[in-house]
């Protein structure tokens, strides 16, 4: 087919079509479900339509009657066989694989069925008869603060609370807030919210005839999920294959490992068969990683001319029934920490506590590295309040604030060193861009008429790249990652990362970093990622950390393979490895531009006529970053509001974003597009809410709203360009800046523009019920 | 029950039950996987088909039984004689497409609506999609795409050689 | 999905008649509508399954019913808990009996049902009806049979 | 999710329609558009044991302009939206659902007449026959009979349509030009059924002074509700504002909806006054008139 792109220039910055993109646009990607093995049962599980209830009695008779139902298993097969529990990734939880003695929340899995059929199975679990005994039911963190009802009595310590953690200086943070002459505080809530892929999980389980398991998953880290099988399930790590095909979507989702998971491999074990488990809809949005749910008391002090003088945050975080946050163990809040954002505070302290709830387990990094969205919001949202309390103009407090360019890098109070920024810089040319003094004067002439106009900020900051091994590990595995490269006697190659694409264009990306440092074709570099059995060991795909991590491990593999390329072509070109320079994408005896051989011609040595030098042309590297990236931008917000609905026009947003160096133009953006997106359903429809009965109120996308392509904004993007000193090329990781600082500017603008009001703040998702009450009420109280 | 479908121009006679899902008919009988399934509620859009050539239907919400005797066009039968079509060619260009699972059924959505809007504006275009879910691309590479594939489309077919 | 509902019925009848009849399982279960079957256990326990259906939403639930009679305040309640359609629903009902003229009976009734699962979720609105319609249908029923 | 099994009828005329339902009694259900049936089905909400299949019923395939506009069963929304006339102002409020009723590719093949049936209390046709003053033809075993959508409309899901018979179309009156309608609706994204709306039918006589009024609300009650209080209050007057604000606040106290996920119950009554007084202007606006 005509399908195969020319030759494209190697250098980084080349907006190069994506690689991967003709299989997807001809329907040929590979999706776990996808995968269709011979004599492949099907998994169905039956869920607790109770939140919190005792199980007087599970009855298969019924189910095991129905015509293609093999087998079904409830949690007390699973304990006899010591699989009743998995560990989640933090390492400070397990979860329940099935219920055993009882529920712990809505949907929660409580048997599974194995049939001939997808439908059979479904026919199996509806006949399965599950006996509750409902108990009281804790649905939010301040109850369960109360300790009335202990939810996790299987744990050690008798209380709800999971775990307490807190940075900087408590006591110097109080004195400076009490002696700051402006203070503003404000109790901010990150709402529950959910990644929802478009592909649900799911996965195909199968015990080939060497008795090994063969285990396609919808992974974004298959290495980690090789490991904690083999502690899970006791089978050895060299017998299990993780593949990780093509993924629809994770956005984080997809990081840790469910229930489902481990029915699809007892029932393949069991029935000795293949089964598959893909996972509903509903299933996906009540039971697996939700984000969030963050409730935040922020503090902001400042002298009377608007010099931040302390931050104060404190929270409390609903985890739901397992602690199963997907955070380093060091780490339980995350990167939390980095709420300071882009500031220059001089003092501050950071504490979250964590609560079980009869709420579905979660609190995964939903489109932004740990827990970043969360401080983001938070202090971008306390900006404007505090500049509200001073009364000066919103971009002008953020400016007098700002760390400055000669700071970096940047220690910052709660122990984080900024690697790079000019926060200045990149706020001028964002007002350049969206003609910021044109917009103000618009404003104040609508505002005389009365209307509803808002512009609003965000210039967040986000830590990303997790992470150096002194710090961060997952399950006590340190959190590096990898590559390894082959050239092949054509000067074509392959590379082999440990990470996961699932959309973010690897393919094209880390073909592009050899291409760059070898000088070959990026179309001839072959990318594969996902099969344990090939790739390298890695951390995956999360965080924004495929490009400060596994970026790194590329360029320096590729570096690798240079430095031998190097005394390969000076045995070319006769003479010694130190007459030999990398110039212009070639090998050439210095000063003898004319005397040179391309790396395509030493790769053909390499086999052919490698001279003193072993043959062959590869080279690994295991990545650990010397420290975390910080991508930044400045967003702005332009809406304008119906009084009489409470509808909100986002008419324009421009984000000006800066990732260090970028390697592929055209994918960035499209990463910043999705992400923002991905902020404008978060700031405007996304909720996973709970009524007091613990009922799961947006089980389906008739309720958990995704926008279409009517209601999301025209998006204006720009960018600058502040390399990381400490990465190979400068890169900083971009997939999740667009989500990590949009939600602050779209809820801002809403603020600015209901300001003359005299409202202050208004919670996510900011509906049209919302907007207009808000608008109603704060009218009354003017009257 | 019996059923015979056309997909892709070619004939499939099965057996199915009448509870068969026509996405699934397509992925699991024909095994065409380029349907996707995202949804119970006929929201997403990413099992969209093109019937009787003329008419995009979400193949989730509808059952094998009802395509009997129809004509069903799925992505894997967009490319013809090797070419993409322009549709395609305009999401790759465009870098329209990320993950890709949506992808399928959004392009048949556009190859529909262009049938009837050779000419579409932005706004149209974004109507025109609005059954379809996006999750990676905030749809506005999409809309590029899809403008891209119009003109192409509007130039008149070059004479064969 | 936690819903309120209350209601009144006059029945031409002594209320010792009424209060025989609604304290004997039996009779009271005969007066749920749509009533597939009734297995009495004792004299406060029995189980019911009953069909719902409102628009497309068709199915049956599996109840239990506990009668918690009050002789000295003649006021019956009832917990009735039980679930189909892959959800739960516990409801409880509350009748007071009270004497009106002419040897008749006033009987003041109030319900309040909890759903839980896929049906408060995702036909909450059919299953709000579905509930009411259940308590309301129940007295009314009481009032048919002690009528005629 | 698969739905539970069922028996599936193919009926290639309204007779075997007609049949398969009288055989089938009250466990069948019509298979038309589908795109309220079958997701309940995946969910096992739905669970009919007979389906009755009538997208091959080509005699109930049509639009047709007979002086009024009758709409056969197996029409789809997309089939209206797409009409050649439906932009006649005389047509307007139905012109505005096909618009906005779920999203464009469900539209392809969800039938007006199905969404009549389904009777969601938040159903967007159901609220426009109202305002225009349709009437649904329904087969029972009498023969046909012609049912005005205020007795069409029965409860929430619950039509007139009994057991074992069958809507074989809906007929929207003629009322020649000076005739202009608007459908306003809130909803939270596209696809997604009403926060509120509103569906406006105007007739204007010659002297400028409104002839005829149709005014309705969507998820305002069970289901589809008539604001009578507003029409009386509009005809014979000449439109001004004054009359507008009358005619909205008498919506708004007309709606009586439900709290839920779209708006509490204070935000949707005051909606149905909003988009009230926004459809008549529309519908005034498209007569030509400023109010």
């Amino acid at each position: 087919m005509s399908i195969e792109a020319k030759s494209e220039r190697h250098a980084l910055g080349h907006r190069m079509k994506r690689k991967e993109d003709p299989r997807f646009l001809q329907g040929k990607g590979n999706y776990v479900d996808d995968i269709s093995l011979p004599g492949m049962l099907y998994a169905a599980i039956v869920r607790s339509p109770y939140p919190h209830a005792s199980i007087k009695n599970i009855d298969i008779s019924e189910a095991l009657k129905v015509p293609g139902v093999k087998a079904v298993i409830t949690g007390a097969d699973l304990e006899a066989a010591g699989l009743g529990w998995l560990p989640t990734f933090h390492g400070l939880d397990k979860q329940m694989v099935l219920a055993v003695g009882k529920v712990l929340f809505q949907y929660q899995e409580v048997a599974a069925v194995f049939a001939e059929t997808r439908a059979a199975a479904y026919d199996g679990a509806e006949a399965v008869q599950v006996e509750y005994e409902p108990l009281p039911v804790v649905a939010d963190p301040f109850t369960a603060k109360k300790d009335e009802v202990i939810l996790r009595p299987d744990r050690e310590k008798k209380t709800n609370h999971i775990y307490h953690w807190e940075v900087g200086d408590r006591d110097a943070t109080a004195r400076a807030l009490e002696s700051s002459p402006k203070r503003v505080s404000q109790r901010i809530w990150f709402q529950r919210c959910h990644p929802a892929p478009l592909e649900p999980c799911g996965c195909v389980a199968h015990f080939d005839t060497m008795g090994r398991l063969q285990f396609y998953v919808t992974s974004q880290a298959p290495h980690v999920y090789r490991t904690a099988l083999a502690i899970v399930t006791g089978i050895p790590e060299d017998k299990i294959h993780v593949i990780s095909p093509d993924i629809g979507g994770g956005f984080g989702n997809k990081v840790p490992v469910y229930p489902g998971y481990v029915c699809a491999i007892v029932g393949a074990l069991k029935l000795g068969r293949p089964v598959k488990w893909i996972e509903t809809r509903t299933e996906n949005l009540t039971s697996t990683g939700f984000a969030r749910d963050y409730h935040m008391d922020v503090e902001l002090g400042a002298s009377a001319d608007g010099r931040l003088t302390a931050l104060r945050v404190s929270t409390a975080a609903d985890h739901g029934a397992f602690d199963a946050a997907a955070d380093p163990t060091k780490y339980p809040a995350g990167m939390f920490g980095v709420v300071t954002g882009s500031y220059d505070v001089p003092v501050a302290h950071a504490e979250v506590d964590a609560y079980f709830t009869n709420k579905a387990p979660g609190g995964i990094a939903y489109r932004c590295s740990f827990r970043v969205t969360e401080a983001s919001y938070a202090i971008e949202r306390a900006m404007d309040i505090l500049a509200d309390e001073l009364g000066i103009d919103a971009v002008e407090l953020r400016r007098k604030n700002f760390i400055k360019k000669e700071q970096f890098p940047y220690k910052s109070v709660l122990g984080f060193t900024y690697d790079s920024g000019d926060y200045h810089k990149t706020l001028d040319l964002a007002l350049e861009k969206i003609g910021y003094k044109a917009l103000l004067e618009e404003q104040a002439e609508k505002r005389a008429r009365g209307e509803l106009m808002g512009i609003g900020f965000s210039t967040f900051t986000e830590v990303v790249g997790a992470g150096p091994s002194k710090h961060f590990d997952i399950l006590g595995i340190k959190m590096f990652d990898s590559a390894e490269i082959r050239i092949h006697p054509t000067g074509a190659g392959i590379v082999r990362a440990g990470t996961k694409s699932q959309g973010q264009g690897h393919e094209t990306t880390w073909a592009q970093i050899v291409a760059e440092e070898l000088g070959l074709d990026p179309q001839n570099i072959m990318v594969e990622e996902g099969d344990t059995d090939t790739a390298p060991y890695g951390l995956g795909t999360y965080a924004s950390r495929s490009t400060p991590v596994a970026g790194a491990a590329i360029a320096i593999a590729a570096r690798r393979v240079r430095e031998k390329a190097k005394k390969i072509a000076a045995h070319l070109l006769e003479v010694g490895d130190g007459d030999v320079e990398w110039k212009d994408y070639k090998f050439q005896v210095k000063g003898v531009p004319a005397k040179s051989v391309t790396m395509k011609e030493v790769a053909f040595a390499a086999y052919t006529n490698p001279g003193p030098n072993e043959p062959g042309l590869e080279a690994t590297n295991y990545y650990d970053p010397p420290n975390m990236t910080f991508p930044y931008g400045t967003y702005i917000a332009v809406v304008d509001v119906d009084r009489e609905t409470g509808e909100v026009k986002v008419r324009r947003f421009l984000a000006v974003d800066d990732c260090g160096t970028v390697i592929n133009p055209l994918i960035v953006e499209g990463q910043i597009h999705g992400g923002l997106a991905e902020g404008f359903a978060i700031a405007f429809m996304q909720e996973i809410q709970y009524d007091s009965e613990g009922n799961n109120l947006n089980t389906n996308f008739t309720d958990y709203l995704l926008p279409t392509s009517l209601e999301t904004p025209h998006w204006e993007t720009a960018n600058t360009v502040t390399p990381s000193p400490h990465h190979p090329i400068g890169a900083k990781g971009v997939g999740e800046s667009p989500n990590v600082g949009s939600p602050a500017a779209f809820v801002n603008a809403v603020i600015d523009a209901l300001s003359p009001l005299g409202v202050r703040h208004i919670e996510m998702p900011v509906t049209r019920d919302k907007v207009w009450r808000t608008i109603r009420d704060a009218e009354a109280a003017r009257k | 029950m019996k059923v015979s479908i056309r997909v892709n121009g070619v004939a499939y006679e099965r057996d199915v039950e009448p509870r068969t899902l026509l996405a699934y008919f397509l992925r699991e009988e024909c095994h065409l996987t380029g349907t996707h399934i995202g949804c119970d509620t006929s929201a997403c859009g990413c099992c969209v088909v093109v019937m009787d050539g003329d008419k995009a239907v979400k193949s989730c919400t509808m059952f094998a039984v009802q395509a009997d005797g129809h004509e069903i066009m799925t992505v894997e039968g967009l490319a013809q004689g090797g070419a993409l079509h322009p549709i395609q060619q305009g999401f790759w260009d465009q870098h329209g497409l990320q993950c890709g699972y949506c992808t399928p059924g959004m392009m048949l959505t556009a190859y529909v609506l262009l049938g009837q809007n050779p000419n579409p504006s932005e706004a149209e275009i974004r109507e025109g999609l609005a059954g379809n879910l996006c999750r990676c691309t905030g749809y506005q590479n999409i809309v590029k795409a899809v403008k891209q594939a119009a003109e192409v489309m509007r130039q008149p077919a070059p004479a064969a050689q | 999905m936690n819903l309120q509902y209350s209601g009144q019925e006059q029945i031409p009848a002594d209320p010792a008649a009424v209060w025989a009849f609604v304290t004997d399982p039996a009779k009271v279960g005969g007066c749920l509508p749509e009533v597939k079957e009734v297995t009495v256990h004792d004299r406060t326990h029995f189980d019911a399954v009953v069909g719902v259906g409102v628009g497309p939403v068709r199915g049956k639930f599996k109840l239990k019913f506990e009668l918690q009679p009050d002789e000295t305040a003649r006021r019956m309640n009832m917990k009735i808990s039980g679930g189909g359609l892959g959800s739960a629903i516990d409801l409880t009902a509350g009748a007071d009996i009270v004497p009106a003229p002419e040897g008749r009976t006033t009987l003041n009734w109030t319900g309040s049902a909890v759903m839980r699962g896929p049906v408060a979720a995702v036909g909450g609105r059919v299953l709000d009806a579905q509930a009411k319609k259940l308590i309301e249908q129940t007295f009314a029923n009481v009032r048919q049979q002690l009528t005629t | 999710m698969i739905p539970a099994a069922f028996e599936y009828i193919r009926a290639h005329s309204a007779d075997e329609a007609f049949a398969a339902l009288q055989k089938h009694g009250a466990e069948a259900r019509v298979l038309a558009g589908g795109q309220s049936l079958v997701p309940a089905m995946r969910f096992r909400l739905a669970r009919p044991a007979a389906l009755v299949d009538i997208n091959a019923v080509r005699e109930l395939d049509y639009i047709r302009l007979d002086g009024g506009l009758t709409i056969g069963a197996t029409a789809r929304d997309s089939a209206v939206e797409r009409a050649p006339w439906i932009k006649d102002t005389t047509w307007s409020l139905l012109h505005d659902v096909s618009r906005v009723v779920a999203d464009p590719v469900v539209r392809q093949m969800a039938t007006v007449v199905g969404s009549l049936c389904h009777n969601d209390p938040a159903g967007d046709w159901t609220t426009a026959a109202l305002a225009a003053r349709a009437e649904v033809l329904v087969r029972g075993r009498s023969g046909e009979r012609a049912v005005p959508i205020d007795e069409f409309l029965v409860d929430s899901f619950t039509t007139a349509v009994a057991e074992g018979e069958i809507a074989l179309a809906v007929r929207f009156p003629g009322s020649g030009d000076r005739t202009a309608g608007s459908y306003q609706k809130v909803e939270r994204k596209v696809g997604d059924f009403a926060t509120a709306a509103a569906a406006v039918q105007l007739t204007l006589n010659a002297d400028g002074t409104i002839k005829a009024a149709g005014v309705a609300l969507s998820a305002a009650g069970p289901c589809a509700v008539r604001v009578p209080q507003a029409e009386q209050r509009l005809v014979g007057q000449k439109p001004t504002a004054d009359l507008i604000r009358a005619a909205a606040e008498a919506a708004s106290q007309k709606s009586e909806p439900q709290a839920d996920l779209r708006g509490s119950v204070e935000y949707k009554k005051h909606l149905a006054g909003v988009l009230v007084s926004r459809g008549l202007r529309q519908a005034l606006a498209r007569l030509g008139v400023q109010a």
